[in-house]
């Protein structure tokens, strides 16, 4: 039974985690992409589509990485290429890819679809308790795993990773040292709507095997809040993750408990916990000062 | 004969979104097929209720002569809309206002409800099931309640532990909805929400559930009990056959199982014992021979709300606001 | 300087570099010789950034050509431009605030260098050139100086055999300039050669052997300045006899202070700023008293308390004519008549994207009858303003009413200081005058204040450049990680004392 | 190749005007191209789209209903972006505007006086502005992210709708159906016309609202302070303003003006709380906000624009069958398309190719 909970919650943090560790490195470099949402949903519907049309459920996750990509692909063109203002390319990146996620999912709207297959770990998913949850579960949540150590590696244990946190904190500098700047922002926020495509697949193939408009319902929101409560650190996001996961499964918890709170109360829960945490991180000026990429949602234009 | 006649529907969803609005849309292909030539239908869909008048008035000059409006909430709009148009019918799913051109409709779903209950009481292990809800309205409230006296008819301890949705449709909510109920320790999920994910899910942990407004049987082979189809078919057919012949008239419509306005899907994945046992129930519902809110009935608090031999009366039922005794879970007042 | 032989390291023909219309660099030839500190000369905007720039790959010229150890070649990027080696100390450093002295030199650095082995090389080098740095400090806890070491070891690191600097000791203590010109004749004995931009003359004709001079982006003349004197290089640079400050006339003096502060301390406004600490000072009337230091030693802290930017722990402890003001804010410090000149000059004084008549709003809306009646605005009372200001100081722009940041920056400065004297101020506080200023505008900028002094006014001037305050002020001060040291009249003091001081090494201050 | 920016030394006039027509008319191309993927002709799809809903007089009344609450809360947005503040909440400020003038109508049902309407709207503007004092709140004294906080509060607003309209304020003769009692007459917005449509007053009062604002923004010092702190706040305090005040200032404004815009949805056209009041004005707005190049006049226009995406979307519906979401992606690509044109007017482009190497180390 506390397998099964823990199981649940870590379905339910899966996604928060992927997509928020993406808009890390996005951030990281200094760009603020909002567009998570739209990103993720466009990743849900792109992973359904591509199951079904397919029947792989793993060629419906690299279609789902594919169209979260590509709408990240636009809003580098526009806020990188262009440097129109990220914050409101951000919102438009979120309301277009919620209409075009609607209207290309619209004939699959309804339809069930293979849940993606459990991949287990041979030994290791026969110890208890542990072994199910680390090991006897899907790719995505491999790929969620080695993403947080990935991640952590590149940025601080690589020159790439050095150079990326140098951009983020000053990206006139790293342009006269001659560093892509723009380049390098690119890989960055191509990365971003990669791990938020792959994020959507995770609802639309994993989570619940079906389409339905709006299917991230705000997830992209909550993973953008993760980053800045995780301070702008990979390990931390994936604490993040996992909290909130535990508070979205655990107010139906305690709804079927029949406690007696109204519902809604309980629904409201996981938003209300979202601003307490931003407002206690935020509360350590220093904390967040001294994380937070200086050049975040600024603008950048090379002199040539 | 020269012009066809317009049948016209208002979708608060998408025409296939499996469920709820899927449902009426099928009865609306139906129209088509029953009348050929004599007939063009046309619909709207994801109409938001809070803007739906304008969409209805739309659909009101572009020259339909019959308006399904299929939401709960198109309700106070229809009827404004409708006083402004004379000429046009309108039918309105679920609500209860009429008017000289509007008529309502519904069904009466806790019947199949009923049948669920006492399946799950004769399958359960664990003598409790998780009913996934949407909103604590009337409707729903109906079904729960009739769902558990199904159930304590055959099992007087069994329980029922509710967890609310807070919407329709959303596959997302209601498999998380269904993962918590399992893992809360119920063995059968029925659910009064229009998306299979919680079948999928039961499906997943090999446990029963019971589908939702129509044949789910695809997203759990194994998994599916029966379950509540809605079908408006034959009630779309004859009231746009009124219209095709001048008879058309203001009615208000509480159809069950005998009119076939809901069927039951086939009882599988269950001992033959419980399939008769569902037949039989079915079948004394049909014949009017079973009322399901017939008395002795406890409210949830103990206090007695029908006596011996009473019957719960229309009025009453459509503004049900509390449960029998036995319900896991505090409605909200 | 035309002999174009075979030991030429770099040699430049026609270099030519646009923004948009405007040319910046018009067809400059140049040539550095292996061994050689050759100094690159002239006014503010004569193009020299730019032009080593496009040395460094920075920029890319529109026309030209560049020889490289007789070989023409093309340098698409600084990463090219270091392999090939040539290595830069920018005028504005290129550093990164929130990562450590070794990463920042790491990230410059070719191929994937384990970062221990950067730290170690650091640290090596740093003590070799005598420029000792600890490569895991991070870059905001640093002082200007140190700063600077970064970007000369970063650059040292790549193995260069050109290193061009530009405008190295703006922000150097006298003594530690002696230290930087150690470590470049230190190179210069290994035969690297040295592109040096400076625009202290003395300095230049204590360090160079030879010297381009550059104006309007067209080399004007070269020299040799151990063989000429400051004026006549700074003649050659302005193309005119430079204008000098009219000879002081007397002053009215008076007993009390017009602005004085009182053992003031006061945090950092941020974990990258400098806290004050005790700072006491009286301004009277008549007199212009100047404060020297390096950047960040908590200038800036010291311009936002006394304008107002932040408040005073005490009203008493900032007064203004006699009244306590230190928890007034800004706007009714200049209702009583003070004004505040700051040094950023856009983003700070101005609004870069507004037009320069509503940057005269900006500051005067309180002050200046007429701008404003109940909660309008009039914005031609604006436009006649910032007539009288252009007339006054000689403004050049574009347009009528232009954006502020299409000014150059010493135009924008004459506005600045325009807009700020319209109503003879009674007090001025001025933080870097004439910073990045052209000789004939900083001039005329000095005058300005002076005229204000003799009109009984008291002017306190804050800046970095030591050639400037002992011109034109009575008394002088240095601030040093916070702390103000004492006050000398300037006829009693030198570069040497001052520089001691602008080091921390005063009264009260141990070590 | 590659596309560079070079700075504009003043920002180009001609193209403030025109970057939105251009914008505009890339999305209406846009449309044409999507209509045609689709399989409608493209031409005929535009005109049921952008001009079929004008041609009736009933339409042109549902376009300013539509067109309100979009002017409203785009007007008060745009004083928020100006001085970057950036508010994504007014869905939720919108819904509490209701929620907080409803009470009159909901549960004093038997104030049925004149001064009820005045009373709910004042209402309305409070609780918008209260529920958008929270993010600014926040942003003041803990530097908390507002655009996280405000659209948080949107999900919790529409929770505490739902659980009101299901509860405590249903209505108590509406067979427990989720939705409150009807307005009764004194609490109802009048209508403009009634022999022509179902228009009310709300869109003259969005009007004057935009016109008010505008004249704020463009006269006034306030107005002088909301562009200054928003564009450099050093040089807004080195002025004597205050970017705290600032920050209360310009959430409260839009809180307001969100409020009022829902107090006139629920008084006017739907005349009842109801679970969902809202199609996302709140969101729309932003998007008007930004076609209106945050200039309430600008905003008067854009909120007329948009609303006539929503018309379009039903009557392409319905005499089409176009699918719904088309007018959504139309939005999202207006505003795309506007703000790459907004580069234009600071920046000129320039296709470029990329330096190439030549010389000693290149084959090194
Ligand atoms: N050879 C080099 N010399 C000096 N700086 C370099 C060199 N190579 C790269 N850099 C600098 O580092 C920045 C980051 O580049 P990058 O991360 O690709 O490093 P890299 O050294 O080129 O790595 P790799 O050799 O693995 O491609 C470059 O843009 C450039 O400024
Ligand atoms: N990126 C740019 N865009 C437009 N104009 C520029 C740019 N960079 C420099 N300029 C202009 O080119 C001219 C030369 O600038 P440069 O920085 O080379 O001068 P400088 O000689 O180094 O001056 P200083 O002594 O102030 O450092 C100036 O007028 C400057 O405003
Ligand atoms: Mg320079
Ligand atoms: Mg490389």
């Amino acid at each position: 039974m506390l397998e099964s909970i823990l199981l649940t919650i870590i379905t339910a943090a899966t996604p928060l985690l992927l997509a928020a560790l993406g808009e890390l490195v996005v951030e990281r470099s200094g760009t603020l992409n909002l567009g998570v949402e739209g990103m993720m949903v466009m990743g849900a519907v792109g992973g359904f589509v591509g199951m079904i049309v397919t029947g792989n459920p793993f060629i419906g996750a690299l279609v789902g990485v594919l169209f979260g990509t590509v709408l990240s692909l636009l809003f580098a063109f526009l806020a990188l290429t262009l440097a129109t203002n990220q914050y409101a390319t951000g919102l438009a990146l979120t309301i277009l890819g919620l209409g075009l996620s609607g209207l290309i999912g619209e004939p699959y709207v309804g339809r069930s679809a293979v849940r993606m297959p459990v991949l287990d770990i041979p030994v290791l998913s026969d110890i208890p308790i542990i072994g199910r949850l680390l090991f006897g579960q899907d790719v995505i949540f491999y790929i969620s795993i080695a993403l947080v150590i990935g991640v952590a590696w590149f940025l601080f244990r690589t020159k790439k990773g050095l150079t990326l946190r140098s951009i983020g904190d000053n990206p006139q500098s790293a342009h006269a040292l001659g560093i892509k700047v723009i380049r390098y922002r690119y890989l960055a926020v191509l990365f971003g709507g990669a791990c938020a495509g792959l994020a959507g697949a995770h609802l639309s193939l994993v989570y619940t095997p079906q389409w339905t408009e709006n299917m991230s319902a705000g997830r992209g929101w909550i993973a953008l809040a993760l980053v800045v409560f995780a301070s702008w650190r990979p390990a931390r996001v994936l604490a993040g993750a996992y909290l909130f996961g535990a508070v979205s499964i655990g107010q139906l918890h305690a709804q079927a408990l029949g406690i007696g709170i109204p519902s809604q109360f309980l629904s409201a829960l996981p938003y209300l916990a979202t601003v307490l945490v931003l407002v206690l991180i935020s509360q350590n000026r220093r904390l967040t000062l001294i994380n937070t990429p200086a050049s975040l949602g600024k603008s950048f234009v090379p002199d040539r | 004969q020269d012009e066809p006649v317009e049948a016209c529907f208002v979708y608060v969803g998408s025409h296939t979104d499996g469920g709820w609005s899927q449902a009426h849309d099928i009865a609306r292909l139906a129209v088509e097929e029953e009348y050929g030539d004599a007939v063009e239908t046309r619909f709207i869909e994801n109409v938001a209720e809070a803007t739906s008048e304008g969409a209805i008035e739309r659909m009101a000059r572009s020259g339909c002569d019959i308006i399904f409006t299929t939401s709960f909430g198109f309700m106070d709009p229809t009827i404004a809309v409708a006083e402004r148009f004379p000429d046009v019918k309108f039918e309105h799913a679920t609500g209860y206002k009429t008017a000289p051109n509007v008529s309502v409709y519904n069904s009466r779903f806790y019947e199949g409800r009923y049948i669920q209950g006492v399946i799950a009481a004769s399958m359960s292990e664990a003598g409790v099931a998780g009913y996934i809800g949407s909103f604590p309205i009337p409707e729903v409230v109906q079904g729960i309640n009739a769902f558990m006296l199904g159930a304590q008819s055959i099992d007087p301890d069994f329980a029922v532990k509710v967890v609310w949705a807070n919407s329709w449709y959303d596959p997302g909510a209601e498999a998380d909805a269904a993962k918590v109920l399992m893992d809360q320790g119920v063995d059968i999920i029925t659910q009064h929400t229009d998306s299979t994910a919680p079948m999928q899910e039961a499906a997943a942990r090999g446990i029963k559930a019971f589908g939702q407004a129509s044949d789910m049987i695809e997203a759990g082979p194994e998994t599916q009990l029966t379950a509540i189809v809605d079908t408006w078919a034959p009630y779309y057919i004859e009231r746009v056959g009124a219209v095709i012949d001048g008879t058309w008239e203001t009615s208000d419509s509480w159809d069950g199982l005998v009119d076939g306005i809901l069927t039951m899907a086939p009882y599988t994945n269950m001992p033959e014992e419980v399939a008769a046992l569902a037949e039989e129930t079915e079948e004394a519902i049909k014949s009017g021979e079973l009322f399901v809110f017939t008395g002795p009935i406890n409210k949830q608090d103990g206090t007695q709300w029908l006596a011996e031999g009473e019957q719960a009366d229309d009025g009453t039922l459509l503004g049900l606001n509390f449960y029998v005794e036995g319900v896991d879970d505090q409605l909200p007042q | 300087m035309t002999a174009s032989g075979p030991e030429a390291l770099l040699t430049l023909k026609g270099l030519t570099k646009s923004f948009g219309s405007f040319k910046a660099n018009d067809s400059v030839d140049l040539q550095i010789i292996p061994g050689e500190i050759h100094a690159l000369l002239g006014e503010n905007g004569a193009g020299k950034s730019t032009f080593v720039k496009m040395l460094y790959g920075a920029l890319q010229p529109d026309a030209g050509e560049m020889v490289w150890r007789g070989k023409p070649v093309s340098i698409p990027s600084p990463a090219f431009a270091r392999q090939l080696g040539v290595g830069m100390v920018f005028q504005h450093f290129s550093l990164f605030e929130a990562l450590t002295v070794a990463e920042n030199v790491a990230v410059a650095l070719p191929g994937d260098t384990p970062i221990k082995k950067v730290a170690a090389d650091v640290e090596t080098v740093s003590r070799e050139y005598g420029l000792p740095l600890k490569a895991g400090a991070y870059v905001h806890d640093l002082s200007v100086g140190e700063r600077q070491r970064i970007e000369i070891v970063r650059c040292l690191l790549g193995h260069p055999d050109l290193v061009i600097m530009d405008e190295p000791t703006s922000v150097l203590t006298p003594q530690e300039v002696d230290d930087l010109f150690a470590v470049l004749r230190k190179l210069r004995d290994e035969g690297k050669a040295i592109l040096y931009i400076s625009h202290k003359l003395e300095e230049v004709r204590a360090l160079c052997e030879r010297a381009t001079i550059l104006r309007h982006g067209k080399v004007v003349g070269t020299c040799i300045p151990r063989d000429e004197t400051a004026a006549s290089i700074a003649r050659m640079m302005v193309g005119a006899d430079i204008h000098q400050i009219r000879p002081a006339k007397a002053r009215p003096q008076g007993a009390e202070p017009l602005l004085s502060i009182s053992n003031l301390s006061m945090d950092s406004r941020d974990v990258f700023g400098t806290p004050l600490k005790d700072i006491s000072l009286d301004l009277f009337p008549g007199e212009i008293v100047g404060i020297a230091g390096i950047a960040g030693n908590g200038q800036s802290e010291l311009f936002d308390v006394l304008s107002g930017e932040r408040l005073a722990g005490r009203p008493e402890q900032v007064t203004l004519f006699g009244k306590p003001v230190g928890h007034d804010d800004i706007t009714a410090r200049r209702a009583k008549g003070a004004v505040f000149i700051s040094e950023e000059r856009l983003g700070h004084a101005t609004v870069p994207s507004l037009s320069l008549s509503e940057n005269v709003i900006l500051t005067r809306y309180r002050v200046n009858p007429g701008l404003k009646s109940g909660m309008f605005l009039n914005r031609g009372k604006a436009k006649s303003l910032l007539g009288t200001i252009v007339d006054a100081l000689d403004v050049r722009k574009s347009a009528p009413d232009p954006a502020a940041q299409s000014l150059s920056g010493g135009n924008l400065q004459k506005f600045i200081i325009g807009r700020e004297v319209l109503e003879d101020p009674k007090v001025i506080i001025v933080n870097q005058p004439t910073w990045g200023v052209d000789a004939g505008s900083a001039a005329r900028i000095r005058q300005t204040l002076v005229d204000l002094a003799e009109g009984g006014a008291a002017v306190l001037v804050i800046s970095q450049d030591l050639d400037e305050l002992f011109e034109f002020t009575d008394r002088l001060a240095a601030i040093a990680e916070g702390r103000l040291s004492d006050f000398a009249p300037v006829a009693q003091t030198d570069r040497n004392a001052i520089g001691l001081k602008m080091s921390g090494i005063f009264e009260g201050q141990t070590a | 190749m590659r596309l560079e920016l070079i700075k504009r030394g003043n920002p180009s006039r001609a193209l403030q005007f025109l970057s939105p027509l251009i914008g505009l008319a890339l999305a209406v191309v846009t449309g044409a191209i999507m209509f045609a993927i689709l399989g409608k002709d493209p031409l005929a799809a535009l005109y049921v789209y952008f001009v079929e809903p004008l041609t009736e007089l009933w339409s042109v009344h549902e376009l300013l209903i539509k067109a309100a609450p979009l002017i409203l809360m785009g007007a008060g947005l745009s004083v928020c972006y100006l001085s970057n503040n950036w508010n994504i909440g007014a869905e939720g400020q919108f819904i509490m505007g209701a929620l907080a003038g409803s009470i009159f109508p909901v549960l004093f049902t038997d104030l049925q006086t004149p001064f009820v309407l005045p009373l709910m709207m004042v209402f309305a503007i409070v609780g918008g502005a209260l529920w958008a004092g929270i993010p600014a709140l926040l942003k003041a004294k803990f530097n908390t992210n507002e655009i996280l906080v405000s659209l948080m509060l949107v999900y919790v607003a529409e929770l505490i709708l739902d659980y009101l309209v299901r509860g405590p304020w249903r209505n108590p003769g509406g067979m427990n159906f989720p939705e409150s009692v009807r307005f009764h007459s004194f609490a109802r917005i009048p209508e403009l016309m009634p022999a022509d449509g179902r228009a009310n007053w709300g869109i003259v009062i969005a009007i004057v609202v935009a016109i008010a604002i505008w004249v704020m923004l463009s006269r006034t010092l306030k107005g002088f302070e909301i562009k200054v702190l928003g564009t450099s706040p050093r040089a807004g305090k080195f002025a004597g303003f205050d970017a705290k005040k600032m920050i209360f200032f310009s959430f409260l404004l839009a809180g307001a003006c969100a409020g009022l815009a829902g107090i006139i949805e629920v008084a006017g056209a739907s005349a009842q709380l109801r679970p969902i009041i809202s199609p996302g004005y709140g969101f729309t707005a932003i998007i008007v906000a930004f076609l209106g190049r945050l200039n309430p006049l600008g905003v008067i226009v854009a909120g007329l624009v948009l609303a006539l995406t929503y018309l379009g979307g039903e009557a392409a519906q319905i005499s089409l069958g176009l699918s719904d979401k088309v007018a959504r992606v139309f939005q999202g690509a207006l505003l795309l398309y506007i703000l790459a044109c907004d580069t234009l007017i600071h920046y000129r482009i320039r296709f470029a190719r990329a330096p190439k190497a030549s010389g000693s180390v290149a084959d090194a």
